[in-house]
Formats: structure tokens, C-alpha cells, sequence
């Protein structure tokens, strides 16, 4: 088979070598942010498959278009995503819920893969609209206030944006975890997710129980988009990997658990930071992947799913 | 004006193409428990789903306390105080019962409220009182029949569908659940009943409505449709 | 069984349709055309394929790329590396195919539903990007065929497309028969069982385990046939090309727009979605702004919401439709 | 020796005891009734027989043979087949196909299995809707087509649990008349029922379980009569009238 | 009858590099304009006269074939077949540029690439295949050949190498010819980074880079990769004493412009950027022309130029054989040397094989937002500033 298998897959495998601890604390802390920054991308994702049993595909798009937003609103407004993150949630929100009325709403009690083929088809419609519109130019935001600031703690590098986004998306999830369990709402979209017909029968207005999940599923990844032009490009393909690893969160916690996507979240941070530093970069997603098949070999329905 | 809790006039629905209803019409006045029978897939459950809002009929009305809610969604009858308990239980399996109880009272937002109606429930159905706590879906049939039907008191409707109350449950129970609907009538609520045991339904009816293939074919109080030589061939098994 | 009679009818029809397609002179005849006809069939086979498991059984399968791509490498490698026909390295890679799907599936079934589907997701990404820094295999370069002779021997044919559209039909006739006789024999009818109500069919005597296992690897399989058929087509394999997520999503679009678990669906489906697909980036492609690729989401999305059957939905309800007028008459 | 022995079986979940050490027999070619209350456990027995569940501990012989702990498809090929109370039909698919399945346990070819599935369709009732969805059908209908696909297997044991839930007084004669021509076919019976209208005619021996535990066991008419009984599960009123039916 | 020849091109025009596929059909359009039209003070061949052939008018037809190499056969199939295209002008994407040159090369026909930079398209012994631009090879000699002219001038020791690339066709390639050249030349290769096109971070690949800390490290990242690449150096504060580049990220007028300060001190190949301008004054009417065609308007850049000189080369063949004949015009392009006031260096000529050898390109350095010309020295404009100021030293 050519050269050794080993060495084929690993060229360059180097946990052999010594480290020092600075550095692992550091691959530790990178994996942890971004691990909070897959996690809001991941409970919108989850929110929305969890209740309405709907696999949004255009998910990564709507990613996409709330960095567009942020992006207009600091190049034509000079407006900070550190406040236009809120425009751009709030945009992302309202694009939804149109979404979910013009289309998803005629594919609720159909096959459910129906609904997959549409969103399938969304991503395409939002992708290309935007690479029309906005040309398929890279488009980064130069002078972001904490664009590029870190915070050096002894040896380690504390990145601020990255930061603000962890912190954001901390409180994010708070609130949804908290308004999921504690509201009336709340209440009403479990009981949506378990049986919609029953739920109707109890009094709830289940179709407007599901605009508004999947309003605020957009508007998670909203809050994402909108903070991430901090340090990303924005370009027509900036959601595409970022939904692709949210997908394995959402399964890896298992579905409709908020806690669980959180965690699925970072521990794929962690595990895509590890791996790619102490085996190969190109391996991380290997990596998460496969970490997903084992977890489920274990688990079938994920770290919290019932 | 009229004093009819809920009057259906020429009721025509059906399933994607597949009619079902062909002009059903019945009437049940505040107070009374108007029974409805007929054979496996007449239309009994299609009747209530319609009435209840869950499926649109195709022309016909409902009225609900003289007020027009033909098509309206089923969430807004429940509102307007006329809640369908469904055939085949349909609970919260994930929760627990008293989160499924509370769930039927959703509506009503003064937490009292919902605590002395789980009082009321629960007096009715002491079985749920021990069990306030477990998974609903881990019950056995009977037990979660009987949430069904305190989950759908819980919302102190003033008309209540019951469509296969009996389904599943043990002698005793038939018997002590058709009990509880008499009560309940006591409580002021008007009862909608959908029952294949023709007979038990009619001795606690005050009318019933006979439904075959979509259509009413006989009506009348339950006295004479007990009596009705029709009814003990076909329904009867006399 | 008049209905069974009228379906022969109807698939003597349709084999005799493709089989002259490309003889009718006109429009067809022109080497795009005919390119569109040899997708079109290549798309159908592979995402009836697919429909074995996805549709019949109820297993949607994200990962069906990768049975796709090893059958691709089979016979690229037979040809780039190792200097033979491809014809080997095809069946070979179809074998292995069917071998990796059942070590795949050991994992896998005991998934339900959209566990089951984003675990096959991963393991088309796992197999990517594996293959991406597998130098044996090419590596993310991928192979590239030399010149050599064209014919049945190589499979391979530069000149006119004539061939492999006769080359598709034969895949189309082996993958459609198999399944128009999966259909009416047990298999068909324990496939479906499975896919309705696991427990409920093993309550009848149906080993739910075996039936998976059987569906996934003559899945898989076939599908490594259409990935071989694929490679001869372009002359090039690389893992974007025949491992990706984006093409297992072909083959699940294709058979839910026509019809998901229908024998007619993987045809229709491809029948719409292919030409559709090749015609709007010919005519609007060259514009630059992505207009087809807009139209195409467009019309997907139109397609969905109007019938979320498939085309198969749409003709069950004009046949139920038609059927009742008539009854109506009588 | 007995068709099926359940011997001291005992199903735990947690520590809610759904089966305690129960044991009894089903003779070759009889009809036994098991009954109880709500949650008594039948249910679970059947699950426990069938291989659903394994039991906690305890055995189950068919035949002779020691089958505890079998898949479900093992118990069925070997000739014991149940209905599910909660109805599980093949939705997507028509009546006649849902039959065909069973048929198929029997044989391979689709002639022989068509045959066999069009006589249980008539048996069960329903040529009516024979191209119907599964999944359209009303409960009733589907407690009918759990019955048809059961017998389509050509069972020796045929486990029912409440097929009979559901029908008007009619339609219950109709069915009662649809299990002894099931006896009649030299098929054992053993049968869920709260339907004690349709139980007692036709029950050479009804089993009583109450939380978890056999109370009683005997020929119906004298179960009828046991005070535990009446005070678990039966009430006042239907013994009463149970026992102005046998009068 | 309408005298026109019809001339395909081929490029991304969707998908994940879309941007440059566009440049670069804008770049073809502009050639066309300046060829078809009579355009007396633009120094370029065919410029000053209308069309080619005594009047023929070139049209040209698009083609999109979104990064995917099977997309790319079938539209070029399209092209010659269908719309009957006498030549194809691509496909930016060598991943793409293999297959559907080889479906030029059975029909023969002609098959220009400006910008494909793998060298084995021109190892395959085709005869209807010339690329223009310089291939990985002699970009990744280029790059070592500088190293140790620095090492000799400047009095720096750079040793050890490490290469940052996106695992695909293109970074894989580079990256192979890279390997090659700084093995070759005795230095150390100390750090393989490859990663996944696309990255959500590139925190690990940068880590590794960083405790790798080779001197030197070249860069075949794409875009927003770049973007992100450069960003995180940042972030985690370190940098390599020298950084080369192929391709696009650096190279891109608009991401260099964004950048702003942080790009700075970059170095990477070019083969034209407006501060090569006054090197080849017949760029810039020709760049204006470009400039109306793309929104916003940005100036050529080394992969779009490149695929302009081919439509030009492809021009002035066919119009010294004067004739449609394809064998003929084949063997013009091999036989002649060709103006080419777009390229660096003003030449164009094919080896067998087809590739320019006369391609040329100047190691740049990015500084205030200007690519200055730092090596070769008959090029240069500016001292490289060696080693790059660390992050803190920047203002
Ligand atoms: N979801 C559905 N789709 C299509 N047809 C349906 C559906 N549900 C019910 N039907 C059909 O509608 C008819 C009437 O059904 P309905 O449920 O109203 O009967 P029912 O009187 O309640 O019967 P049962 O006593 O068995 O519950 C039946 O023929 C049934 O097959
Ligand atoms: N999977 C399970 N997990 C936990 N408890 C269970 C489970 N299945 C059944 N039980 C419990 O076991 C007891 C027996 O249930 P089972 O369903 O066997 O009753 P049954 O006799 O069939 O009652 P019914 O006549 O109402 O159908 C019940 O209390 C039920 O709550
Ligand atoms: C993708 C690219 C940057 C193009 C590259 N020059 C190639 O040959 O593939
Ligand atoms: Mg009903
Ligand atoms: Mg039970």
C-alpha cells in the first residue's frame, strides 16, 4: 500500500515530543472558545430540530447572512458588531420567522424529509442570492474594537473577541435553557415537541409556538453571525462548516437538549483543538466525527437525549 | 337567542381527498351528555376533530354558545371553553403527570386556579394523586386513559368531547369513569361522548346520535334508542 | 393483479423508451443532450440505489457518497495505478463497498432516525478527509486517467456519449430490475416492514437485524457500480468529487422529489432535477451570479411546499383523483 | 406438557415489580384468558413471552423448548405470535401488504402468501379496506389488522392483546365468532381482555394478575365469582351483571 | 454570415472560489474588448485594428463550473460540442483544468489555461494544452532561490521551513513542490500544516506552526483562509521571520486592502500588481477596461492578468496564421516567441508540453498596503524588510 499506512495518515505525528504546559493550556483554551462559539450556532440548530423535527439545512446560510449584516452595518454605518450583533440577531429573527411562514409552515405533519429538501433548497436560494448581490468578495471589517485585542495572562493569550462571544453565548443559552423550563412558553413548546395535535388541545397556538422556535433558533445563530465578522471574513460560504460541525453537536447531545448541545459543543471545541495541535490539523474533524460515532455506540441517543 | 352549548349543521370534512363526513348534524344543549355511537370508522372521531377545531371542515357550521367557530383552530376552542379529550390518549409521555396536568390548564395563568383544579382532578382520580411524579408514558394503558381525561377537566372547559373514554380499561373503571362524567355534568360541565359500548353510553346519556358512514341515521333520547329494535341488532349484539 | 399486469405495461414502456431515446433524431442527438440523458440514467440508478435502504427500509443514509466513492476508486485505481481495465477494479470496488457498509452499519442500526442519518453524515466526512491524505489512493490530488484506448474494453469512450448511455441503460435495466423483483418478494415487503414499525415486524417473525444488513450491503453495492460508471464518465477522481456530503445529497434529493420508497421516484426525480440542473447552468451558468443555482433553489423549494411526496405523490393523487371521477360515473 | 409454561417469572423496572414470580400453563388448543387490573402487568407478561423484554428472572417454555430471552423474530418463527395493545401497524403501507408480511414468515413465494393473507383479510373483515393505508385506518380497524397479520403467520400460539377493545356489542359478537373459528384451527389462545362480555364465553381458563402477582386461576365462571376479583378488578356492577348473563 | 469566432471560458464562477473565477472572466472579457475593438493608443498586439482576421469579431461563452472537476469535463464537453467554441480559456481550479483540458486534448482543439498552477498539467506530453502562468514548481524554486539570496545579502541564516496549506488539489500540490525545492536546496523542513478549506479557526494549525517556529513559512491559503490565518498569527502573536505566498489570499488587492497594517511585511509571488505597473505600461488601459467589467472595481491581479495574456497569445496565433485551422495555429504557438506587454518580462513562448517559459514573477513584499518588488534584483523597486516586525512593533 504504497508507504506505511501509519505515515500516510499521519505525517506528522508528533505526540512524542515534549510540550511545554503553557502551550497545552493554551490549545486547551482556544478549543474551549470556540467550543462556546459552536454551541450557540448549535441550539438554535437543536431548538429547532428538537421541537419541529425539522433538519434546517439553510442554518449555516442564516449564519451567513447575519455576518452580512453586521458587515453592512460597520461599512456603510461604522457601526461595532459589538452592537450590531443585536441588529443582526434581530434581522436574522425576522428572516426566519418569513421563512418559516412562506415555507416551512406548509411541510409541518408532512414527511419529514420533505422539509430537508426544502431548506436544502434554501441554502442554495440564500448562498447564491448573496454571492449575486454581494459579489463573492471576501469581506472583512478592519477596525472592529476589540478586533485583534487579546489579553495576555502570564503565558496565555486570552483572545477578546473570542472571549466576548464565549460570554455571549454563555448568557444566550441561560436564557433559552431557562425560558425552555421555567416559562409558560416554555412549557408550551415541550409540550408542542412531544405531540403537536395534543398540545393544540391544550390551548396552545401551536403554529405560532413554531414561528417563534424557529425564530429563535435563527436568532441564536444570529447572535453568532453577528458577532463573528469581529475577526472572520464574510463571503457566501462562510456558514458551510460551521453548520456541518453543528449538526454533530446537535446529535452528539442529543436532540432538543439544550445542556446537551452546550456540551456536545465543547467537547467538540476541545477535541477539535487537542487533536489538531497534538496530531494534525487535518484530522480534527476526523477527529470530532469519529468522536461522535463512539459517543453513540454508547449512547444511541446522545450525551442527553431521551 | 338559542339555547343550544354546541349546535353542528350539515358537517362535511374528510382526509386528504378522502371524505368522510357526508353532512353530519346534532345539537347539544348546556347540561346534558349526548351520546354519540356507530361502528369502527363510521366517523364518530372524524366528528370530533372537526368540532374540536383540529380538522377543517369542508362546508357545514359549528356553533358554540350561539357564537359561529366553524374552522376555527383548536387552540381558540379550548379558550372559548370546549376542549376534546382525544381517542388514543395522546399524553405528554416525557413528563410527568402533574406537568401534564398542569399543561391542560395552560390557559389559565393564576397559578391558584390551576392548583385547586388539580385538587378537583385528583379527587376524581386518586390513582393520579399517588403517581403525580412518574413519567406519564411508563403507566399502563388504563392509568393514562384516566390522565387523558383529567388532563382535559383540567382546563374547566364547558363542554368536554370524550371520544373512546372506555377504550382499555378495566371493568371497574368503565365503570367508575362513566360515573365521573355524571359528575362531572354535576360540576356544570356538558359532555360530548363518543363510546362503543353502546349500551353503558346510553344508560348515562340524556340523547344519543346514531352515525353510520358519515351520517347521522338515528337520534333521539336514550330511552328510546335503547329500546330501538335497530339499535340492540346492530349495536347491541342482542 | 390487473395492476400488476398494467405495471409490466408500463416498465416494457419505459425500457423501450430509453432504449430508443438516443436513435430519435432531433434535438436529442446533440453530444449535451445526450449527456444530460446519461447523467439523467445515472443519477436515477444510483438514487434507486439509495432508495433501497433510504426509501424501502426507512434508513436515510447521508453516507451513500462513500459506497459511490469506493466503487469510483475501484475502478480508477484499476486504471491509473495499477494499469488495467476498469472492469475488476469496479466489481472488486463494489464488493469492498458492500463489506465497508456492513462494519459501518455495526455502529450505525442500532440508531434511530435522525441519529442514524447525521452518523452517516460523519462518516462520509470521516471518509473524506481520510482519503484526502491517502497517498495510496491519490491523496487529495486524486487520480487522473491517462490516454488510452477507448471501447467496452476500457470502458471509456471520448468521441460520442452514444456508448455510455447504453453503458447506463445496462446499469439502469440491473439496478430497476432488481428492485421491481425486491418489490413484490419477501425482501421487498420485510424491507418495508422494517421501515413502518421495527418491533411490530419482528413480532411477525421478521429478523429486522438481517433484513437491514441485506438492504444496506445490495445498497451499497449498486451504488459502488454507479460510482465505477461515474469515474469512466469523468476520467478523474478526487474525494470532492465522489465523497462529499454534497453529493450523498444528490442521491436523497433525487429520490425524495420523486418519490421516496417508489420504484417510479429515483427516475422522475432524476428526470426533473438533473436536466434541470444541466440546462439552467447552461443556459444562465456563464451569467457568473449564480442565476441558475438561485432558480434551481427556487424551484426546488416551489416543488416541496406545492407536493411533499414527490412527483409520485402528485400522480397517486391525480390516479386516486381520476379514479374517483370514474367511480363516480359508474 | 402444556403448549407454553411460564414458570416464576418475575419482571423488575427499577424497583416497580411489573411481574412477581408468576407461573402458569396454557394448554395445546385452549383458550386462556389473562386479566387484571390496569397495570396488573399482562402486558408486560406478553412482552416478557414474546422477547420484547427479558425477564428479571423466571422462564418461559414453548413447546418444550426454553425460550427466555429469545428475539422476538426467534419466538415468532417458532410458532408464537402476539398483537401489540398499542397498536404498531405498518403505516405506509396497505392493509393487504401489512398481512402479507405475516404471510411471509411461512413462505417465500408471493402466490402462496397472498392466498394465505386474502383468507385472513376476509377472517378479520376487512376486504373493505384492503388497499387502504395502515395508517388511516381507526383504532378498531387496527386492532382488526393486528389480528389478520397475527394469524397470517400461521401461528400455533396466538397471544391477543385487547383485539377486542373498541367494537360495539355487534362487532364484539362478530370477533368472538372470529376467535373460535381461530380455536376451531386447532390454534392456542392466550388472550388480554377487559371485555368481559367477550372473555367469559369463550375461556376454558382465565388467569388473573393484579399488581404484578397471579390472584387467581381457573374456569371463568368460577373466577367470576372470587371476592378478590370482583374487589380488584371486576367492580359491583359488571360482576353483577356478568352473572345474570351466565343466569 | 457573421464573421465571429467563438472562444469558451471555463471558470468558478460559484462555489467556493467564485471570486477569482469571476476576475478571471472579467480579465478574458477585457482582452476581447481591446482585441475586437480598435483601440489605437493601448500598446497591446491587435489593438490598434478590429477583431482578428480581417474583421472577425471574437464572442465569448461562459461557463461555470463551481470548483467541481466532473462540472468542469461536461461543460467543456458543452462547450466544443454544443455551442461549438473554437478554443477554451480556463479553468482557474488545476483540479479542474485536468479534466477538461483533456477533453480539448481528444477533440483536438485548443485549451489556453492562464492560471492553473500545477506543474503536471504541463508534464502530460499533451499537444493542445499551453498554460501561461508559472507553475508551483518554479514558484516554490523561486521562493527558495530568494531565501539564499537573503541568506547571502542581507547576512540572515533562515533554515528552517515550514509550509501552511489547505488540503486540497491546489494546497497539496504546492506543498509537494515546495517540500521538493527546500529539500533540494539543503534546508530544513521542519513544519507540514495542512488544514481543511473553509476553517471555523485555524487555532492549531497556527499553534503548530508556532511551536514549530520555523523561519520561514510559505503559504498556499485561499481567501478567507488567509484572512483567518493571519488573524490568528496575530492573536496567539507570533510570526515566522519571513512568510512567501502563492496564489490568491495575498495576492488579492481587496483582502490585502481590509487587512490593512496586520498584512503587512507579507511576501508572496506575483505576476502582476498595480505597483508592477510601471514595469508594463500597456497594463493599465487594459486594467481599465477590466475595471468596468467587475463590481466593485478592483485592479488585475496575478491570476486574472494571466488568463487575459491568453486570450491575447491565442489572438495573435490565430490571426498570424490566419486561419481558423487548428493544427496550424497549434504549431504557431509553439514555433513562435509572442509579444506580451500583460506579462512580466513582455514574452510568451511554449515549450512542448505547453508551458510559458517565459512566465515570470516577482517576489513581492506588502507594506502600507503597496506590493513593493523586492527579488529578482533586475525587478526590484525596494529593500525586503527582513525579518517582518514582530506584532508589538507594529503600531
Ligand atoms: N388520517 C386519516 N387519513 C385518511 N383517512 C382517515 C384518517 N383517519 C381516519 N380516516 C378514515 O376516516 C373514516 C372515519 O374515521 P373515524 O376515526 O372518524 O371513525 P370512528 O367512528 O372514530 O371509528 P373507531 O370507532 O374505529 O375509532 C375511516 O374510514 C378511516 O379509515
Ligand atoms: N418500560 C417500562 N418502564 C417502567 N415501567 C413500566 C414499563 N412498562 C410498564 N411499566 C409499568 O409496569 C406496570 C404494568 O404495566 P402493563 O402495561 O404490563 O399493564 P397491563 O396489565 O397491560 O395494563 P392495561 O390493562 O392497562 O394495559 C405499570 O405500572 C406500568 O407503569
Ligand atoms: C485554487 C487556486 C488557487 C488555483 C490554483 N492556482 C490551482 O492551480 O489550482
Ligand atoms: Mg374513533
Ligand atoms: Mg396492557
Amino acid at each position: 500500500m504504497g508507504r506505511g499506512f501509519l505515515e500516510a495518515f499521519f505525517p506528522n505525528f508528533r505526540l512524542k515530543e515534549e510540550l511545554p504546559m503553557a502551550i497545552f493550556l493554551q490549545v486547551v483554551l482556544d478549543g474551549l472558545l470556540n467550543g462556546m462559539l459552536y454551541a450557540l450556532i448549535t441550539v438554535g440548530l437543536s431548538l429547532i430540530w428538537g421541537v419541529m423535527d425539522v433538519i434546517n439545512f439553510a442554518h449555516g446560510e442564516f449564519l451567513m447572512v447575519a455576518m452580512y449584516v453586521t458587515y453592512w452595518l460597520g461599512f456603510l454605518m461604522n457601526v461595532d458588531p459589538l452592537i450590531s450583533w443585536i441588529a443582526s440577531a434581530a434581522f436574522v429573527f425576522i428572516l426566519s420567522v418569513i421563512v418559516y411562514k412562506l415555507v416551512i409552515s406548509q411541510l409541518i405533519g408532512k414527511p419529514p424529509l420533505s422539509a430537508l429538501l426544502a431548506t436544502f433548497g434554501l441554502s442554495m436560494l440564500i448562498k447564491n442570492i448573496c454571492l449575486n448581490r454581494f459579489s463573492p468578495n471576501f469581506k472583512l471589517l478592519s477596525d472592529t474594537y476589540l478586533g485583534g485585542r487579546v489579553i495576555p495572562m502570564g503565558d496565555l493569550i486570552l483572545p477578546l473577541p473570542q472571549l466576548v462571544i464565549a460570554i455571549v453565548s454563555l448568557i444566550v443559552i441561560t436564557c433559552i435553557y431557562r425560558f425552555m423550563t421555567r416559562s409558560r412558553t416554555g412549557w408550551a413548546i415541550q409540550a408542542t415537541a412531544m405531540d403537536r395535535d395534543a398540545a393544540e388541545l391544550m390551548g396552545i397556538d401551536t403554529s405560532k409556538i413554531y414561528a417563534l422556535v424557529f425564530g429563535i433558533g435563527g436568532a441564536c445563530v444570529g447572535v453568532a453571525g453577528g458577532l463573528l465578522p469581529m475577526y472572520m471574513p464574510v463571503h457566501p460560504e462562510a456558514g458551510s462548516l460551521f453548520s456541518l460541525i453543528a449538526f454533530v453537536c446537535v446529535a452528539l447531545g442529543g436532540f432538543g437538549s439544550i445542556v446537551g448541545s452546550l456540551l456536545a459543543a465543547i467537547l467538540v471545541g476541545l477535541v477539535e483543538a487537542l487533536v489538531g495541535f497534538y496530531v494534525a490539523p487535518i484530522f480534527k474533524y476526523v477527529a470530532v466525527f469519529g468522536l461522535y460515532l463512539i459517543v453513540i455506540l454508547i449512547r444511541p441517543k446522545g450525551l442527553f437525549g431521551w | 337567542m338559542t339555547d343550544f352549548a354546541l349546535e353542528v349543521r350539515d358537517l362535511y370534512a374528510g382526509y386528504e381527498g378522502v371524505p368522510v363526513l357526508h353532512g353530519i348534524s346534532f345539537e347539544v344543549k348546556e347540561g346534558e351528555i349526548v351520546a354519540i355511537v356507530g361502528a369502527n370508522g363510521a366517523g364518530k372521531t372524524t366528528t370530533l376533530r372537526t368540532v374540536s377545531g383540529l380538522l377543517r371542515p369542508k362546508s357545514g357550521f359549528v356553533k358554540f354558545y350561539g357564537e359561529d367557530v366553524t374552522g376555527l383552530p383548536a387552540h381558540v376552542m379550548v379558550r372559548k371553553g370546549l376542549t376534546y379529550v382525544p381517542e388514543g390518549r395522546r399524553i405528554f409521555g416525557k413528563l410527568s403527570v402533574k406537568e401534564n396536568l398542569e399543561l391542560g390548564a395552560f390557559k389559565e395563568e393564576n397559578r391558584e386556579v390551576v392548583e385547586q383544579r388539580l385538587e378537583w382532578v385528583c379527587s376524581l382520580f386518586p390513582i393520579l394523586k399517588e403517581r403525580l411524579n412518574q413519567k406519564a408514558e411508563t403507566m399502563s394503558g388504563g392509568e393514562q386513559q384516566m390522565l387523558a381525561i383529567a388532563r382535559g377537566l383540567m382546563s374547566a372547559p364547558k363542554v368536554i368531547l370524550l371520544d373512546e373514554l372506555s377504550l382499555g380499561l378495566q371493568p371497574s373503571l368503565v365503570e367508575k369513569v362513566l360515573q365521573i362524567v355524571t359528575e362531572i355534568r354535576r360540576y356544570g360541565v356538558t359532555v360530548l361522548l363518543v363510546e362503543q359500548r353502546v349500551l353503558e353510553a346510553l344508560e348515562i346519556a340524556d340523547k344519543g346520535y346514531v352515525i353510520q358512514s358519515g351520517r347521522v341515521v338515528m337520534s333521539g333520547s336514550s330511552k328510546d334508542l335503547l329500546e330501538s329494535e335497530e339499535i340492540k341488532r346492530a349495536y347491541l349484539g342482542m | 393483479m390487473s395492476c400488476t399486469k398494467r405495471g409490466r405495461k408500463l416498465w416494457y414502456g419505459v425500457l423501450l423508451l430509453i432504449a430508443v431515446l438516443p436513435l430519435i433524431p432531433g434535438p436529442l442527438q446533440s453530444p449535451f443532450a445526450q449527456h444530460v440523458l446519461v447523467l439523467t440514467l445515472l443519477f436515477a440508478c444510483m438514487s434507486q440505489a439509495w432508495n433501497i435502504l433510504g426509501g424501502y427500509c426507512g434508513q436515510v443514509s447521508f453516507g451513500h457518497s462513500v459506497f459511490f466513492g469506493i466503487g469510483a476508486y475501484g475502478a480508477g485505481m484499476a486504471v491509473v495505478t495499477y494499469g488495467l481495465t476498469p472492469w475488476p477494479g469496479a466489481i472488486i470496488g463494489a464488493l469492498l463497498a458492500a463489506i465497508v457498509s456492513l462494519i459501518i452499519s455495526y455502529p450505525c442500526f442500532r440508531l434511530k432516525g435522525h441519529y442514524f442519518a447525521i452518523a452517516t453524515f460523519a462518516i462520509v466526512e470521516i471518509f473524506n478527509r481520510l482519503f484526502m491524505v491517502w497517498y495510496w489512493v491519490g491523496g487529495a490530488l486524486g487520480l487522473d486517467y491517462p490516454i488510452i484506448e477507448e471501447g467496452w474494453k476500457n470502458f471509456m469512450w471520448f468521441q460520442t456519449k452514444t456508448q455510455y448511455y447504453y453503458g447506463a441503460f445496462g446499469l439502469f435495466i440491473l439496478i430497476f430490475s432488481f428492485v421491481r423483483w425486491m418489490e413484490v418478494n419477501k425482501l421487498g415487503y420485510y424491507l418495508k416492514a422494517v421501515r413502518d414499525g421495527q418491533e411490530a415486524a419482528e413480532a411477525l417473525g421478521v429478523n429486522s437485524t438481517a433484513v437491514k444488513l441485506t438492504a444496506i450491503a445490495i445498497s451499497a453495492f449498486l451504488a459502488a457500480l454507479c460510482g465505477a460508471f461515474f469515474v469512466q464518465y469523468n476520467l478523474r477522481v478526487d474525494p470532492p468529487m465522489v465523497m462529499s456530503l454534497d453529493m450523498s445529497m444528490r442521491f436523497v434529493l433525487i429520490t425524495i422529489l420523486g418519490g421516496l420508497g417508489t420504484f417510479w421516484g429515483p427516475l422522475l426525480g432524476a428526470a426533473i432535477l438533473i436536466p434541470l440542473q444541466e440546462y439552467s447552468r447552461a443556459i444562465w451558468g456563464g451569467l457568473g451570479g449564480g442565476v441558475d443555482l438561485i432558480i434551481f433553489g427556487i424551484l426546488i423549494v416551489l416543488i416541496v411546499t406545492r407536493q411533499p411526496k414527490g412527483v409520485m405523490g402528485f400522480i397517486n393523487l391525480l390516479t386516486t383523483r381520476f379514479k374517483a371521477t370514474k367511480g363516480g360515473d359508474d | 406438557m402444556a403448549l407454553l409454561e411460564v414458570r416464576n417469572l418475575t419482571k423488575k423496572f427499577g424497583s416497580l415489580v411489573a411481574n412477581n414470580d408468576v407461573s402458569f400453563d396454557v394448554e395445546e388448543g385452549a383458550i386462556v384468558g389473562l386479566i387484571g387490573p390496569n397495570g396488573a402487568g399482562k402486558t408486560t407478561l406478553f412482552n416478557c413471552i414474546s422477547g420484547v423484554y427479558k425477564p428479571t428472572s423466571g422462564k418461559v417454555f414453548y413447546d418444550g423448548t426454553d425460550i427466555t430471552g429469545w428475539p422476538p423474530h426467534k419466538v415468532a418463527r417458532l410458532g408464537a405470535v402476539r398483537t401489540f395493545q398499542v397498536v404498531r401497524p405498518l403505516i405506509d403501507m396497505t392493509v393487504f401488504d401489512n398481512i402479507l408480511v405475516g404471510a411471509f414468515l411461512r413462505t417465500s413465494k408471493l402466490e402462496v402468501a397472498s392466498e394465505i393473507a386474502e383468507s385472513c383479510l376476509k377472517m378479520c373483515h376487512l376486504d373493505d379496506h384492503r388497499d387502504k393505508k395502515a395508517g388511516s385506518l381507526t383504532i378498531g380497524l387496527k386492532k382488526r389488522l393486528e389480528l389478520a397479520r397475527a394469524m397470517a403467520t400461521q401461528p400455533r400460539l396466538l397471544m391477543l392483546d385487547e383485539v377486542m377493545a373498541g367494537l360495539t356489542g355487534t362487532e364484539l359478537k362478530e370477533a368472538i365468532d372470529v376467535i373460535k373459528d381461530i380455536k376451531s384451527r386447532a390454534i392456542t389462545l392466550l388472550v388480554v381482555e377487559h371485555i368481559m362480555e367477550a372473555i367469559m364465553p369463550i375461556a376454558d381458563k382465565v388467569v388473573v394478575l393484579d399488581s404484578g402477582v397471579k390472584i387467581a386461576e381457573g374456569p371463568p365462571s368460577e373466577v367470576v365469582q372470587d371476592e378478590r376479583v370482583i374487589a380488584a378488578y371486576l367492580g359491583e356492577k359488571f360482576s353483577k351483571r356478568l352473572r345474570e348473563m351466565k343466569a | 454570415e457573421e464573421k465571429v469566432i467563438k472562444i469558451g471560458t471555463l471558470f468558478p464562477l460559484t462555489g467556493p472560489v467564485a471570486l477569482a473565477g469571476q476576475r478571471c472572466k472579467a480579465a478574458v472579457e477585457a482582452a476581447v474588448e481591446v482585441i475586437n475593438n480598435s483601440y489605437p493608443d493601448i500598446p497591446v498586439p491587435l489593438a490598434d485594428q478590429e477583431g482578428i482576421l480581417g474583421g472577425y469579431k471574437i464572442v465569448l461563452i461562459h461557463a461555470d463550473h463551481q470548483g467541481k472537476p466532473d462540472v468542469g469535463k461536461s461543460e467543456a464537453e458543452r462547450l466544443f460540442d454544443q455551442e461549438g467554441v473554437f478554443a477554451i480559456i480556463g479553468s482557474y481550479n488545476s483540479a479542474v483544468t485536468k479534466p477538461a483540458s483533456m477533453v480539448a486534448e481528444r477533440r483536438k482543439r485548443i485549451f489556453m489555461c492562464g492560471a492553473s498552477s500545477s506543474a503536471a498539467l504541463t508534464k502530460r506530453g499533451t499537444r493542445y494544452f499551453f498554460r501561461i502562468a508559472p507553475t508551483d514548481e518554479t514558484e516554490s524554486i523561486e521562493f527558495v532561490n530568494f531565501i539564499k539570496w537573503l541568506n547571502e545579502t542581507e547576512g540572515t541564516n533562515y533554515k528552517t521551513f515550514g509550509v501552511i496549506y489547505e488540503n486540497t488539489e491546489f494546497g497539496k500540490h504546492a506543498a509537494q513542490e515546495a517540500k521538493k525545492a527546500i529539500e533540494e536546496a539543503g534546508f530544513e523542513y521542519v513544519a507540514d500544516v495542512a488544514f481543511n478549506p473553509g476553517a471555523t479557526n485555524l487555532n492549531s494549525e497556527v499553534q503548530m506552526l508556532k511551536g514549530k517556529n520555523p523561519d520561514v513559512v510559505f503559504g498556499a491559503c485561499l481567501g478567507a483562509d488567509y484572512i483567518l490565518w493571519i488573524k490568528t498569527m496575530k492573536q496567539l502573536s507570533w510570526l515566522p521571520k519571513v512568510s512567501l505566498n502563492y496564489c490568491s489570499g495575498y495576492q488579492d488587492p481587496l483582502i490585502a486592502k481590509q487587512l490593512g497594517g496586520d498584512g503587512d511585511y507579507f511576501m508572496g509571488t506575483t505576476g502582476y500588481s498595480p505597483e508592477l505597473a510601471e514595469l508594463m505600461p500597456a497594463v493599465a488601459p487594459v486594467e481599465e477596461i477590466y475595471k468596468s467589467k467587475i463590481d466593485p472595481p478592483v485592479p488585475f491581479d496575478s491570476d486574472s492578468i494571466q488568463e487575459a495574456v491568453a486570450m491575447l497569445v491565442l489572438a495573435q496565433a490565430i490571426e498570424k496564421v490566419g486561419s481558423l485551422d487548428t493544427e496550424k495555429i497549434v504549431d504557431a504557438l509553439y514555433a513562435n516567441e509572442w509579444d506580451s506587454p500583460l506579462s512580466l518580462g513582455g514574452k510568451v513562448a511554449f515549450a512542448p508540453g505547453g508551458q510559458n517559459i517565459k512566465a515570470m514573477s516577482t517576489i513581492t513584499q506588502l507594506i502600507g498596503g503597496e506590493y513593493r518588488r523586492v527579488f529578482p534584483e533586475e525587478f526590484a523597486n525596494a529593500e525586503p524588510v527582513v525579518p517582518m516586525p514582530s506584532w508589538d512593533q507594529r503600531k
